[in-house]
């Protein structure tokens, strides 16, 4: 396969195929959070990279033998490895057995909350959902140094505004149907904000969306409104604010004098405590990862449509 | 002075190190800065001589200064050996100094503040390397002059003074890095302490040829006894200033290294297990074949200095084999001739720089006829040659007698020959060149060409040098007491 | 054994894959497509390890009493996150290195490195 | 707020990363980064002040005990690598303000401090956690931040050595992904002390073995270990000054830590010692890292590039202490983790001085530096030869300790071909000596001054520490000895 956007679609592919196949494996959560990531943003992402740099790729490769008897040592001890592994599927494995019961069974009375996964997510284990707020962030803070732009001249913003807004006016049925569909993509992330409680959803799944509909708007209307719209620093702040938040739960368990991520500190019943907590940290980690998005496909198509010659200033 | 010997002792290290700063802080005044170094050194030397009275009236002296590792301390204390050592580097320090203000004057060094400073700290370790009282501290301050000594070789800043310096700094690095620091630590392991003891360290039933290895090691590793093949460093560091030539590469550096080796060899060895251990056979006769060696080599220098260096390299492996022959006239005539060979390599050193200062000569085929306009020189030279090679009356004769003594005892009879070949040798490649100097052929020849003697501080230093070397033929009975006790204690 | 372990076979097949892509292609966008199949991969292995035969996902219900186990999903539900954060980063800098020595080809900037 | 202060020590700089963002203007984002810095080492100095006197400090999050939550678990190994990792990260970024000036354009200062704060705190919670898969997270964080900082640097080809270190950190953290599922797999538990308890139940299993496979060989890309270390040269050579020392002193250092962590605590000695050729291999692997990497830094034209093989090859001796695997072995090697990260911080640093100078760091334009920049110049000679071993150094007592031990085990070749490696760095420390004493400055070089104070102080500080903790080591042997003690399980 030579031609790199024909690539990013089949990854695309992949990635709803093991969407639904976590479904199949009764991973509701992960499936949809796959669906969004794996078949939604990456895609994106790799297509705006695509635009820019050429979606043509050269035939070389380099020691493909030497590659092929690295994957077939590695796979061939992978397979090894699995000879002594529990069967698929089978309850009386050693991960069914030691740790798994007490989030089952007791989840309900400690956390008070049906969905499992959100449970072991955001309060067993939340200081994982910590770090993985603090890796989106990293994320975008890295994108953000590698592709953001120095201030451009008038002169260039005004090229680009005639470039970019063409499109929404050539296309008015895109354009109706759009303004329609994002007052629904929002209200639905907001459902899955909040409701990830009770069924698959929670901060990051609601977060993605949410920032799907401010790229759906972008694509459509241009950068520069857009950026109009949204403030780049405004975004930033939200970000941060949204890890702050995060930790901030932590922290204020803390100045109650319990652990940190205790959220029983937040109220006088614990179980109302930790519906509070999570609601809280869910809150931080939607808002992080949407605003991340937001910076990241910003920074990728800002980076586009920057004209090429003025890019060698920074390097 | 109402200071203790302990301080004294400490302050004999340490002080050089505080006129480091002194001689920067002054810098820029050539005369305070001499200044600073010559009250520093005749400071050092006061202390040592007191603490060599200490001794005398038998008082032992130790300081602790603390612990690196765990049972790795950092200690001094004073007996015979280093006390000997300590007196003759203090004292050459003196005049070497002297020498040396006349001697970088005359020649228009450049960098001379970074001179004197590095000379200094070179000092202070060889200080320590007298007084340590274990291995650990005296690796510590070897490791230190080879340090402090690399700018001084490389002082010139020249292509060849910086491959002069690349070889001296290679060969004693890696050799010190390589072989000593694995022997001492196989001796911390083996024995499990690295204080000198008389009588040595290791328990009598050490496996011979474990410690037959470490000894083999120890040898190689004190690059600075320069035995063959690790001498290389020695000729290199002929490119420096010739005051560090003589003092450094005749005595502190060169002497730090076989003073090492008698140290290990007496009181970590023991001359008992030295006797019966296979390797020492071995050494001998390679510290033999590096004296005849390093002879035949010196016969072909033209170069003064060269000359000078290969002959120190043969002198060096006469003390080695002192000390490697583990008898008490070994000992006795290793030590005394780290004296003896002192005063005269320093005096032949002290000349060749004064020909170089005054005549601008450094090739030996050059001086022919040179005892005309630098008597005192020449007179000099010849004293200290009768010295090196072993002649009345000149100190060397004791040192020389006691190591011929030494080989009878342990009955290595071919050693002798060796010991009797290369002072055969020695006079051929010394003396002809006073000789020439006086003696050479046509008088007419040499016209008036305008050279004089030395600056007056050299002349004296090589003057003092020179005298002392007859008076140690005259009145070695101290040095010999010295030397004789390193065994009693 | 066979019908037993087949399924982690079939995941392990599918990681390969993209391993492969990842050293063996030198373009670095393919690269980062490797990665990401290879990382998916492994999620699914993660995934495969979590199902329960006759189990149910694991949101709490009066009428079921086997569920799925919700331990591996979580720590997914975090991996995917790492690995769309990397897959972003790496994009960056392909664009930069496209920006910078005009090319995503590993041979060819290779080449240019060594030129200077 | 004792009990605290396991989370505090990572909470704090990771908090510090979002409000720094906040802060706009760079040079108060340089000042709270400081001060949180500061604050961390403050607190890993109480934390093994505390270690050392009561023992392990566990501490649960969310209040759920450990193998359901996750738990802090200090020991005296963390706390020496939180202590170091701190310190040195307070240590640097104090110069941190006047390098990255000269090297990062200016609307990008903030950002760096986040990113600096950001990789500092994921190292410290790689490290505090007693959660595998907690590693697995913060090892992405600090994994991603220094992507992001080292392409950062000005160099079009800090941009390509960040894309194949993102490569290759991606592979190998994958790899480690892959090793926890399946002890995860095999024992159903994801806490370290856990899996250590659970683990030789299953010990004889294809699965476990493979499992160990992965999580090393994960490790060990992180950790650049010969012959994985292709990525690190450029790594450190192209990226900001400041970056590189910091990563140079603290990041292979992390992964040391892991490598320990995983086969002593919870994989066990008997395990990954006696089942394995893993002791021989870590050996070869580690002296021909030695001699391969010492090699190629002698032939390096660029002092970034020399002191980055240099690193790889003390990786090697640190493998060597490692693979000897008894209690001597390993406290040698956390010796030499703590005296590794003072000598290169300090040399780092200096470079990073160059830099700011003279604006490259090649071999050549180092002619006459000695007399330009006599004090940064004296800091470089310095580093170089506590690097090379010499007695009142650090890095002698490493050595000493690393010889003894190898000769404790009877190893007698080993031992020589150790001290025979530092040899080769006598040679390429000496050359960059005799480049900036004995060549005269180029022309037109005549206006370099001495390297402001702002690099002279934090660089003559690990300089001092290089040389105090040469002389005085009771501080740094005993932590490593009780540390290594502990994980043999005698009590000290």
């Amino acid at each position: 396969m030579k031609d790199l956007l024909a690539v990013a679609m089949l990854l695309s592919i992949y990635g709803l195929l093991s969407a639904s196949f976590f479904v199949a494996m009764d991973a509701v959560d992960v499936a949809f959070t796959e669906a969004s990531v794996g078949a939604g943003i990456s895609t994106l992402l790799m297509l705006v990279a695509i635009s820019m740099t050429g979606r043509a790729e050269h035939p070389s490769r380099h020691k493909p033998l030497l590659a092929l008897a690295v994957v077939i040592v590695t796979g061939s001890l992978l397979i090894y490895g699995t000879l002594d592994m529990p069967y698929f599927g089978s309850a009386e494995a050693p991960i069914h057995q030691h740790i798994a019961p007490r989030y089952i069974n007791d989840s309900m009375q400690e956390i008070g909350v049906p969905n499992i996964v959100t449970s072991v997510l955001a309060s067993y284990r939340a200081f994982d959902t910590f770090g993985e707020v603090v890796v989106i962030f990293t994320a975008g803070m890295g994108v953000l140094a590698l592709l953001s732009v120095v201030r451009r001249s008038p002169v260039d913003i005004a090229k680009i505004v005639l470039f970019n807004d063409a499109m929404h006016e050539r296309h008015l049925i895109l354009r109706i149907v759009t303004k329609i569909m994002i007052p629904f993509i929002l209200l639905f992330a907001f459902y899955v904000q909040f409701h990830g409680d009770f069924g698959p959803g929670g901060g990051f799944q609601a977060g993605v969306i949410f920032a799907s509909a401010i790229f759906v708007y972008t694509m459509l209307f241009g950068m520069n409104t857009a950026r109009r719209v949204i403030n780049q620093s405004f975004i930033q702040v939200l970000a941060a604010i949204g890890v702050l938040l995060y930790g901030c739960v932590g922290v204020v368990s803390l100045f109650n004098g319990k652990k940190f991520f205790d959220y029983s500190a937040l109220a006088i019943d614990p179980v109302a405590g930790q519906h509070l907590g999570i609601l809280f940290i869910e809150l931080g980690v939607g808002l992080t990862v949407a605003s991340v998005m937001v910076i990241i496909f910003f920074n990728f198509a800002g980076r586009n449509e920057t004209p090429r010659n003025s890019d060698k200033q920074d390097l | 002075m109402s200071l203790s010997l302990e301080s004294m002792l400490q302050f004999s290290i340490i002080l050089p190190l505080l006129a480091t700063i002194g001689i920067v802080a002054t810098g820029h005044k050539p005369n305070l800065r001499e200044a600073v170094t010559i009250t520093t050194s005749l400071v050092v030397l006061y202390f040592v001589i007191s603490l060599y009275q200490g001794l005398q009236q038998g008082e032992s002296i130790s300081v602790y200064w603390g612990e690196l590792l765990p049972g790795l301390k950092i200690s001094f204390s004073i007996e015979p050996l280093g006390m000997l050592f300590a007196l003759i580097a203090s004292f050459l320090w003196l005049i070497t100094t002297v020498y040396a203000i006349g001697y970088m004057r005359g020649h228009h060094e450049q960098n001379q503040t970074r001179f004197y400073s590095c000379f200094a700290i070179a000092i202070s370790s060889v200080m320590g390397i007298a007084f340590a009282d274990n291995l650990f501290t005296l690796f510590i301050f070897y490791e230190v002059l080879t340090l402090s000594t690399y700018p001084l070789v490389t002082h010139a800043g020249t292509e060849d003074a910086k491959k002069g310096g690349r070889v001296y700094l290679g060969i004693l690095l890696s050799t010190s890095i390589l072989f000593f620091l694995l022997a001492i630590i196989s001796t911390w392991f083996v024995a499990g302490t690295l204080d000198f003891k008389q009588g040595g360290v290791f328990a009598p039933d050490v496996n011979p040829l474990v410690a037959g290895t470490i000894l083999v090691l120890f040898i190689f590793g004190i690059g600075k006894a320069a035995i063959m093949p690790f001498h290389r460093w020695l000729p290199a560091a002929m490119v420096a200033p010739t005051p560090v030539s003589a003092l450094l590469h005749a005595v502190a550096v060169v002497k730090a290294g076989v003073f090492t080796v008698l140290k290990v060899c007496v009181f970590i060895f023991g001359i008992d297990l030295l006797a019966i251990l296979p390797s020492t056979q071995f050494l001998l006769y390679l510290a033999g074949a590096s004296v005849l060696l390093a002879s035949l080599v010196a016969m072909r220098q033209d170069n003064l200095k060269a000359r000078l260096a290969y002959s120190t390299v043969s002198q060096l492996g006469y003390i080695t084999m002192g000390a490697l022959m583990a008898t008490s006239a070994g000992v006795v005539g290793g030590s005394m001739h780290i004296a003896t060979h002192a005063f005269g390599k320093i005096t032949l050193f002290f000349c060749a720089g004064a020909i170089l200062v005054a005549a601008h000569k450094s090739e030996i085929s050059q001086m022919r006829s040179l005892g005309r306009q630098m008597p005192i020189t020449m007179i000099a030279f010849f004293i200290a040659s009768l010295s090196i090679i072993g002649l009345p009356p000149t100190g060397g004769t004791w040192s020389k007698w006691y190591l011929l003594m030494g080989t009878l005892e342990s009955e290595q009879f071919i050693l002798m020959c060796i010991l009797i070949i290369s002072s055969l040798l020695n006079i051929a490649y010394l003396l002809p060149i006073p000789f020439h100097a006086f003696f050479s052929g046509d008088k007419s020849s040499t016209p008036d060409s305008g050279i004089k003697e030395a600056p007056l501080p050299s002349l004296i230093a090589l003057s003092i040098t020179t005298v002392g070397c007859v008076i140690l033929f005259v009145y070695p009975q101290p040095l010999y007491d010295l030397a004789k006790a390193i065994l009693a204690t | 054994m066979f019908i037993g372990l087949y399924n982690y076979w079939v995941v392990i097949v599918l990681m390969m894959v993209g391993f492969y892509i990842v050293i063996a292609h030198g373009n670095l966008i393919k690269k980062i497509v490797g990665l990401s199949i290879f990382q998916t991969s492994v999620f699914i292995f993660y995934i495969s390890m979590a199902k329960v035969d006759g189990g149910s996902a694991p949101i709490l219900a009066d009428e079921i009493n086997q569920y799925s186990n919700p331990l591996p999903q979580v720590l997914i539900l975090t991996a995917i996150v790492v690995g769309i954060a990397t897959t972003a980063l790496a994009l960056a800098l392909a664009v930069r290195i496209k920006e910078a020595y005009g090319s995503i080809e590993e041979d060819e900037i290779q080449k240019q490195d060594n030129l200077d | 707020m004792i009990v605290h202060l396991p989370i505090l020590q990572v909470i704090i700089p990771l908090m510090a990363a979002p409000l720094c963002l906040l802060l706009t203007r760079p040079r108060l984002a340089w000042l709270f980064s400081l001060i949180a810095s500061g604050l961390a080492f403050l607190i890993s100095g109480m934390l093994l002040q505390q270690v050392m006197t009561s023992g392990t400090i566990i501490y649960e999050m969310g209040g759920w005990e450990a193998p359901w939550g996750i738990e802090y678990r200090i020991d005296q190994l963390n706390a020496l690598l939180l202590l170091i990792i701190s310190a040195l990260s307070t240590i640097v970024l104090f110069a941190a303000e006047t390098s990255i000036h000269k090297e990062i354009p200016a609307d990008k200062h903030t950002l760096f401090y986040v990113l600096y704060l950001l990789s500092l705190a994921a190292m410290l919670g790689i490290v505090a956690t007693g959660d595998a898969f907690n590693v697995f997270v913060f090892l992405e964080i600090s994994s991603l931040s220094a992507y992001a900082l080292i392409a950062l640097g000005q160099d079009r080809r800090a941009l390509w050595a960040s894309y194949q270190y993102l490569i290759m950190g991606t592979i190998g953290a994958t790899f480690i992904l892959i090793g926890i599922g399946l002890m995860y797999q095999m024992t159903g538990t994801l806490n370290m002390y856990d899996l250590s308890i659970r683990l030789p139940e299953v010990a004889q299993t294809r699965t476990v073995f493979t499992a160990f496979a992965f999580v090393i060989v994960g490790i060990c890309l992180k950790l650049a270990m010969f012959p994985l270390h292709l990525w690190l040269p450029n790594a450190y050579a192209y990226a900001p000054s400041i970056v590189t020392a910091f990563f140079a002193a603290t990041a292979t250092k992390v992964a040391i830590y892991l490598l320990i962590r995983f086969t002593f605590s919870v994989f066990g000695l008997s395990f990954s010692f006696t089942h394995l050729p893993l002791q021989l291999l870590f050996v070869t692997l580690g002296l021909v890292g030695v001699f391969v990497a010492s090699t190629a830094a002698i032939y390096q034209t660029n002092v970034k590039h020399l002191f980055a093989y240099s690193s790889i090859a003390q990786i090697g001796y640190m493998i060597v202490g490692f693979s000897i695997s008894t209690a001597a072995g390993l406290t040698a090697t956390l010796l030499h983790l703590f005296n590794h990260a003072l000598m290169k911080g300090a040399l780092f640093l200096a470079l990073g001085a160059v830099m700011y100078r003279i604006g490259s760091t090649q071999l050549s334009n180092f002619q006459g530096l000695g007399r330009q920049m006599p004090v940064t110049m004296a800091a470089i000679v310095i580093g170089g030869l506590s690097l090379i071993g010499v007695p009142l150094t650090v890095g002698f007592v490493s050595k000493w300790y690393l010889v003894l031990a190898v000769i404790e085990n009877g190893w007698w070749p080993v031992a020589v071909l150790i001290l025979a490696g530092s040899l080769l760095a006598i040679v390429y420390v000496w050359r960059i000596v005799e480049v900036a004493y004995f060549k005269p400055a180029l022309a037109g070089t005549e206006t370099i001054q001495e390297a402001p104070l702002s690099f002279l102080i934090p660089v003559w500080t690990l300089v001092i520490a290089n040389i105090y903790f040469g002389i005085d080591t009771r501080l740094s042997v005993q932590v490593a000895q009780a540390a290594s003690q502990s994980l043999f399980g005698v009590s000290p």
